[in-house]
């Protein structure tokens, strides 16, 4: 019969790359249809990356749409996905809920001629144009390494709380953590435990409270999500955790702004979000115009924020983390 | 004796079942006409693939509530079935064993429903909802938190493909043999006056020789296989096994079957009604959707129907005796 | 004794209640004094419970009214007739099987403590008290649920007992009493009527009429008859006043010559329900299974039907061995049921009159297993015709038509099967005069057709009217058979309620 | 709590048959308790009670509320998305009028929720509908308004008044506010439900609805009441949420009406009505929230945990019937005394 090995390779289906040539100098078009696709509306992260499109679109005379599921399932992004097509937009920019599931539909609408963009959480390489990093993989890890151990003073138990198991991004950040933390400069520090909030917030909270639980000798928590790290931050500032546990990792400054004054966060690290949905509508709209195809090595202009080269795969980094602490958060709102 | 006539007249004309199926041919014609590519042929199709888990596990569904008994579990049934197959595909298992063997692990857990409910005169309302977590959980049990995605595209295409050159979905054959298969059984055979029977009056139907218990328990077998089904249909259309998949669907069901005019107390409802039901709350959402109108507004569209629904006949009724009197 | 002082308690004037085509009530009057204990006799389906109901508030009367010490009283709802001190023992118990015994008779007149909470011990020791007055034991503690229906009826006996009402109502309250039991009520009775309450008692044992009450109202299909002191009538007036009506006409018994056996049943039991039953019906043949409420006839033909389950005993139909608790064999073999409650057992109220008579042949009507509706149709049509029943459309709820016609909904559901041995549990019961009569045509006419016929029934007439034989039950054993020759109303009443039958 | 029971002034062996469901949740309770703590001390510890009491506060005022709804034969599927709609009035109150003192915003709250219980009561009551379908219906409706209202906002921690946020974690004696209220309106609900009449006609109305009409009881009046109560508790379990959580969006108690039923269940509350407490309905948010603690603690793959909630909850179903059939048979014999 049919196997799992017996298919192997087979299902990478060539994309179905538009042919055409990247014409540099064409203008950009106006009146493209940009469509956010997040993973959830009603995610203040979310909220904040969309809100960066929309002015981009603006800024090139487009038309802004945000549509999104109040559940973050692979299911209803798909039924959006599907309206979007029915609806000709231009561009998609979507996060995806589950890299696979969103891929036929995605790839239905590129055969209609949409140009798909993914942030913040990419889909399968076969089925969009470009993927928007925050920062490389690389540099989140280690800033997240160098965090920790700064907090732990050098040595001790730390334990990261992330989103779901299954989330792409989180675990190749993860995974560089553990290959940072295998160096010998690291040696001292030990992680002890990988729990999972899946983003949720009531579930983070819990997580946090079995971990401080369960490791009594816990240094510091790391969290490379929003969801995860205002919940941990949350509940530790209200325990008699405090001040003894250090929390760190990616969050708003807004949602954190809270826990750095009252002392339970030293620091943590984010890019602007806002940026991501900037970059992305001008990637979209380059795509659109023609200037560029997904190519690696191909450049465009992204406003305010400058020129951009693609790299391998199709994958746009934005740049590297900003780090947060007491005394420069309140510079940003956001 | 000319009025209870009229009443019984007037009652026919308010039957929800023949209003249910006309609003939703209104819905329909107005969708088309308003919303922009609501009536071409691929939009056809998404809402289709969309209807697909819907309008399958309402169709056993159906049955089960007009025995007078409800099935909570469908959805983590369908969640399980899907877990297993990402499993067993992971397992490097032949595809063609692993559906066969989705369906009979369906089929098993509506069994334990139904003993539970029939041998142990346990109330499926609590039964179910026992189930619920019970199926939920056991699926993150098998497959944990991760999806698998890789299934061979023969089966996934098959499942979003088309038939021939027209822009008809494969599934669209399933859903329709299924129902016309269930709507036969439950309108036209013994099986289904049965069905009736144990719903309209549970002991005069055991006086009448027929044995409720069997019945219940067979039905709530047919609920799991179809959920089963549901799952294995579900994760080659989204090419992606996962224990959360459908999730919160069986609200969903039960308001589909409540909308199409089936009485939650047992012994009322006709499947064409309920096909309506189900079409019409997701060619609702679909045409809402296209109009760029909010997931918010289709839960109070949603919400408002189903009360509706069950409150219009009793209003109507409570009415027409007022004038009599 | 005491004497009426002349301004009766209660009235009633001239009340009438109908459900849809049934009058049940039909402008009957009469007084209850205090200090007097008052009878209200009729056949089964009189409007004696009727009367009773809205006495209580449940029904309210279509017309006429109800005087507490002569001023009308408008009851709404149970509640008012609570508050206007009138008590009632229901002939079905309403208890609250989940809570317990002393919380079923306290409900709403729970002793109050501190804050006005429940004072739970008083609440306790008032239904223990209430328990050593009727010599019963029941714990007050224990739940309802599971008490015994002779329990059930003492706990609602305590419950009015408890309301210290100046009018008590008793719709049966002894049909599933023993003697000592009844003596002790009795006891109680008596002495609430000294103290001055006005107590309505129905009961269909004459003999526990003529001990407790002082005057005696018959009711007849809804209408007052008469109002006697009880010591001015005897008890084969009453009787005669209750059937009064010339029986020749309404029972055509046609004679028949009985052929072979064709249900035999032997050593049948159920514990504690009936016990060693054993009797043959033979084609052609009708029997009647004659005895008091209660006294098990039901539970046997259901038993013999399958619907019930039985402890031990064989029945046989035409030579065939039935198994227990199938009644889709019994079905099979040629049984069929007309059972006692209509709207329980008989029909599915909410499916249309087509539904109902063909439900129990939806697989012989069928073709290659499909029904398309069409020979269901024309069976329902035809059977239904051939009852005369009266219906709008066969695909009218079968809840919409009157007590008669939903009666030969039930009759053309079973005579539709064809039987070899009918059986028809209260087969009039709750229907006019003429449908009786055609009902009771019909069955003679199967009977001379070869059927065997086990009718059991409540109705004296309707039993020496219709039966070749008369099986007596009392407290569910056969105690007598009597042919139609000896079959009086005396020697049947006499085995019913005790004395052993004159030969 | 178990302890707070009748004083009966004799009490047979039945009764604590009777009582011994309740009983299995706390001997389940200690045996969960007392092997979690010898695999890892720090269970015990003063922190990690006062975060399973903390979870279960919310979970049992629900708990109650719906108790008292499922006792009268009844249920109420629409707690979560009351519990969603209150927690996002009281969040936008705050926001706007930071100064409002706690007890003015739990007064809101509970009538946000006492408002959708009226609604849900009537349409049972008047349009002679089943609650089932109802609170269904309005489980859409609320949460559906909540979205339309919320959009994608999110109220956070540092947009509420520290006061209130103070209020959810702040303790008495070591006991956090949060949880002395949920044991306030336990208390005051179990006692009304015990002591008093109308507690005692709840009671009735869910044991035989017919026989409570014959008794004379106000039956829609006392379902409308039952709503209302569910509703209002669901509306101040909604402050509670958003004074522990600090964060509310639109989203607030999805699907909490399962983890609800369940609890109630699990306490041994009869869906089919008449019979159980709301102690066992707060032994069995209890339960569950302890499980969930205990499971992460004890580091029991995380996924097991829906599974085991759901085998307890037949479990639990399955034992009350087991008790049910045998005090049953039990009786039969003892009350047979009709010769
Ligand atoms: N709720 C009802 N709806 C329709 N018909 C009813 C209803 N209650 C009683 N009837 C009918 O009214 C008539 C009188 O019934 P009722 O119960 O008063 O008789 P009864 O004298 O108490 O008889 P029994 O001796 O059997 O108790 C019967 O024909 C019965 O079928
Ligand atoms: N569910 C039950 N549990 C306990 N005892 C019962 C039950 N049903 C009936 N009984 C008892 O069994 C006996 C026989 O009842 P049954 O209904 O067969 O009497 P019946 O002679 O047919 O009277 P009716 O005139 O009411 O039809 C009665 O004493 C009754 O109290
Ligand atoms: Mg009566
Ligand atoms: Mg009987």
């Amino acid at each position: 019969g049919t196997t799992k090995s017996s298919t192997e390779g087979q299902n990478t289906a060539a994309p179905e790359t538009s042919a055409g040539k990247a014409d540099p100098n064409a203008p950009l078009k106006e009146g493209l249809k940009i469509a956010y696709l997040p993973k959830q509306l009603n995610n203040p992260y979310t909220d904040v990356e969309v809100g960066g499109g929309k002015v981009a679109v603006g800024e090139i005379k487009g038309e802004y749409k945000l549509v999104g599921p109040n559940d973050a399932s692979a299911s209803s992004q798909v039924s959006y996905i599907n309206t979007l097509i029915q609806q000709q937009q231009n561009v998609i920019v979507v996060a995806a809920n589950d890299p696979n599931a969103v891929c036929p539909s995605l790839n239905q609408a590129r055969k209609a001629g949409i140009k798909v963009v993914t942030f913040d959480s990419d889909a399968s390489k076969t089925c969009r144009d470009a993927f928007i990093n925050q920062a490389t993989t690389q540099g989140i890890g280690e800033s997240l390494v160098k965090m920790a151990s700064e907090l732990a003073g050098g040595s001790g138990e730390i334990a990261i709380l992330s989103a779901t198991p299954n989330a792409t991004n989180q675990n190749s950040w993860i995974k560089v953590m553990q290959t940072e933390l295998a160096k010998p400069e690291n040696a001292k520090l030990k992680l002890v435990k990988i729990a999972y909030g899946n983003d949720d917030d009531q579930k983070s909270f819990t997580e946090a409270q079995g971990l401080l639980q369960s490791y009594p000798n816990l240094k510091v928590i790391v969290s490379p999500t929003t969801v995860g790290i205002a919940a941990a931050s949350r509940y530790v500032s209200a325990s008699s955790y405090k001040g003894k546990v250090a929390i760190t990792g990616l969050g708003l400054p807004n949602q954190m702004r809270q826990y750095v004054k009252d002392g339970t966060v030293k620091k943590f690290a984010l890019w602007n979000p806002a940026d991501i949905g900037y970059l992305a509508a001008y990637a979209g709209a380059a795509m659109s115009s023609g200037q560029i195809t997904g190519a690696q090595g191909e450049k465009f202009k992204a406003g305010k924020l400058g020129e951009y080269t693609i790299g391998a795969d199709g994958e746009i980094v934005l740049g590297p983390p900003t780090e947060f602490t007491a005394a420069n958060i309140d510079q940003f709102n956001f | 004796m000319s009025a209870e006539l009229t009443e019984v007249r007037a009652a026919r004309f308010l039957n929800w079942n023949v209003a249910i199926i006309a609003l939703t041919v209104i819905v329909l014609i107005v969708a088309a006409a308003t919303v922009d590519s609501f009536g071409t042929s691929q939009n056809f199709g998404f809402l289709v693939l969309d209807l697909l888990p819907i309008a399958l596990v309402a169709l056993p569904m159906t049955l089960v509530i007009v025995t007078g008994e409800i099935d909570l579990s469908v959805a983590s049934t369908l969640g399980l079935s899907s877990a297993v197959m990402g499993y067993l595909w992971n397992a490097n298992q032949p595809i063609e064993s692993i559906i066969p063997l989705c369906l009979l692990l369906g089929a098993v857990l509506g069994a334990v429903n139904g003993l539970f409910v029939t041998v142990l005169g346990l109330p499926s309302l609590a039964v179910t909802i026992g189930t619920l977590a019970l199926y939920r959980g056991l699926a993150f049990v098998v497959l944990g938190d991760s999806a698998v995605a890789d299934f061979p595209a023969v089966y996934t295409d098959w499942v979003t493909g088309t038939i021939g050159g027209t822009s008809i979905p494969d599934v669209l054959i399933i859903i329709v043999v299924l129902a016309v298969v269930f709507g036969v059984v439950l309108h036209a055979t013994p099986i289904g006056r049965a069905v009736f029977a144990v719903g309209a009056g549970e002991q005069a139907a055991r006086f009448a020789g027929v044995r409720p218990g069997r019945l219940k328990f067979w039905l709530y077998v047919a609920s799991g296989l179809i959920s089963g089904l549901a799952g294995v249909l579900w994760t080659l259309r989204y090419s992606s096994a996962r224990a959360d998949n459908g999730a919160g669907l069986e609200l969903a069901v039960v308001a589909a079957v409540l909308l199409g005019g089936v009485s939650i107390f047992g012994g009322k409802g006709a499947l064409p009604g309920v096909i309506a039901g189900v079409v019409l709350l997701g060619s609702l959402q679909n045409a809402l959707r296209l109009s760029d109108v909010s997931n918010e507004a289709l839960n109070v569209v949603t919400g408002v129907l189903l009360i509706v629904s069950v409150l219009a006949p009793n209003l109507a009724r409570s009415v027409l005796q007022r004038r009599r009197t | 004794m005491t004497m009426p002082d002349g301004r009766p308690l209660l009235s009633v004037r001239e009340v009438s209640k109908s459900f849809g085509a049934v009058a049940a009530v039909r402008d009957v009057s009469f007084d209850l004094y205090g200090g007097e204990a008052h009878a209200l006799v009729g056949e089964n389906g009189a409007g004696k419970s009727t009367i009773v109901k809205m006495l209580a508030g449940v029904h309210r009367p279509d017309s006429g009214t109800i005087e507490l010490d002569g001023i009308a009283i408008d009851l709404g709802g149970p509640a008012d007739a609570k508050a206007a001190g009138i008590a009632v023992i229901y002939q079905e118990p309403t208890l609250f099987p989940d809570l317990s015994v002393a919380e079923n008779i306290a409900m709403g007149r729970q002793p109050l403590g501190r804050f006005k909470t429940i004072d739970r011990a008083a609440m306790v020791q008032q239904a223990a008290q209430l328990f050593v007055r009727l010599g019963v034991s029941i714990d007050p503690n224990r739940p309802a649920r599971g008490l015994s229906i002779a329990d059930q009826q003492l706990v609602e006996i305590a419950k009015a007992l408890s309301a210290d009402a100046r009018v008590v109502v008793m719709d049966e309250p002894t049909a599933a009493l023993s003697g000592v039991e009844v003596e002790r009520l009795f006891a109680v009775a008596r002495s609430l009527r000294d103290d001055g309450a006005a107590l309505m008692f129905i009961s269909h044992r004459f003999e526990e009429v003529t001990a407790l009450c002082e005057r005696v109202t018959i009711m007849r299909d809804g209408r007052h008859v008469s109002t006697d002191l009880l010591t001015d009538v005897t008890v084969d007036e009453m009787v005669r006043k209750m059937v009064g009506r010339d029986l020749g006409a309404l029972f055509p018994k046609q004679d028949v010559t009985p052929g072979a056996v064709a249900l035999s049943v032997r050593g049948l039991s159920r514990d504690p329900v009936f016990l060693d039953v054993s009797f043959d019906v033979r084609a052609g043949e009708i029997v009647a299974l004659a005895g008091l409420v209660g006294s098990g006839r039901s539970e046997v033909v259901q038993s013999i039907f399958g619907v019930d389950p039985r402890d031990s005993g064989t029945v046989e139909v035409v030579g065939r061995t039935l198994k227990p608790g199938s009644p889709k064999q019994a079905m099979a073999a040629g049984v069929a049921l007309v059972p006692e409650d209509r709207r329980q057992q008989g029909l599915l109220m909410e499916l249309s009159i087509e539904r109902n008579v063909t439900l129990p042949r939806s697989r012989s009507l069928s073709q290659l297993g499909f029904l398309t509706g069409g020979r269901e149709r024309r069976s329902a049509r035809e059977w239904t015709q051939r009852l005369k029943t009266k219906y709008g459309r066969l695909s009218d709820e079968v809840g919409t038509l009157s007590g008669g016609n939903q009666q030969k909904v039930v009759l053309a559901k079973w005579l539709a099967t064809d039987p070899k041995v009918l059986i028809v549990d209260e087969p009039t019961r709750g229907i006019d005069v003429g449908t009786k009569a055609e009902v009771h045509r019909l069955m003679s006419s199967l009977a001379a057709e070869g059927v065997a016929v086990l009718m059991v029934s409540s109705e004296l007439p309707e039993v020496l009217g219709m039966a070749d034989r008369v099986l007596v039950m009392r407290e569910g054993r056969l105690v007598a058979e009597l042919s139609r020759s000896d079959a009086t109303e005396e020697s049947v009443m006499f085995a019913a309620t005790g004395q052993e039958a004159r030969v | 709590m178990t302890a707070v029971d009748l004083p009966a002034p004799r009490r047979s062996s039945l009764d604590v048959v009777l009582k011994v469901r309740e009983l299995g949740i706390v001997i389940a309770l200690a045996v969960l308790v007392a092997v979690t703590t010898i695999s890892n001390p720090r269970f015990l510890s003063g922190q990690s009670i006062r975060d399973i009491l903390l979870g279960t506060a919310i979970l049992a005022v629900l708990a109650v509320g719906q108790a008292v709804v499922v006792i009268t034969r009844n249920i109420d599927l629409s707690v979560g998305s009351v519990l969603g709609l209150s927690a996002f009035t009281v969040g936008t109150l705050l926001q706007n009028s930071p100064r409002l003192p706690v007890i003015v915003v739990l007064v809101v709250g509970a009538a946000v929720g006492a408002v959708c219980g009226v609604v849900n009561g009537a349409l049972v009551r008047f349009g002679n509908v089943p609650a089932l379908v109802v609170t269904l219906g309005t489980l859409y409706v609320v949460r559906g308004i909540t979205y339309f209202w919320a959009g994608g906002s999110q109220i956070n921690a540092d947009e509420l008044p520290s006061g209130f946020l103070d209020f959810g974690n702040a303790t008495v004696l070591g006991i956090p506010y949060l949880v002395l209220l949920a044991i306030l309106v336990l208390v005051v609900t179990g006692v009304v439900l015990r002591n008093y009449r109308t507690g005692r006609e709840l009671y009735a109305m869910g044991s035989s609805p017919q026989a409570a009409r014959l008794a004379g009881i106000p039956v829609g009046r006392r379902t409308i009441g039952a709503f209302v109560v569910s509703g209002a508790l669901a509306g101040l379990a909604g402050v509670l949420f958003a004074a522990r959580f600090g964060t509310i969006d639109a989203a607030a108690g999805t699907g909490y009406e399962l983890n609800v039923v369940a609890a109630v269940v699990v306490g041994g509350v009869a869906v089919f009505g008449g019979s159980g407490t709301v102690w066992g309905a707060a032994l069995g948010a209890l339960l569950l929230t302890t499980i969930a603690s205990s499971l992460a603690v004890l580091e029991i793959n995380q996924f097991w945990q829906q599974a085991i909630v759901g085998g307890l909850i037949l479990l639990a179903i399955g034992a009350d019937r087991l008790v049910a059939v045998r005090v049953a048979a039990g009786l039969k014999k003892r009350g047979s005394h009709v010769s």
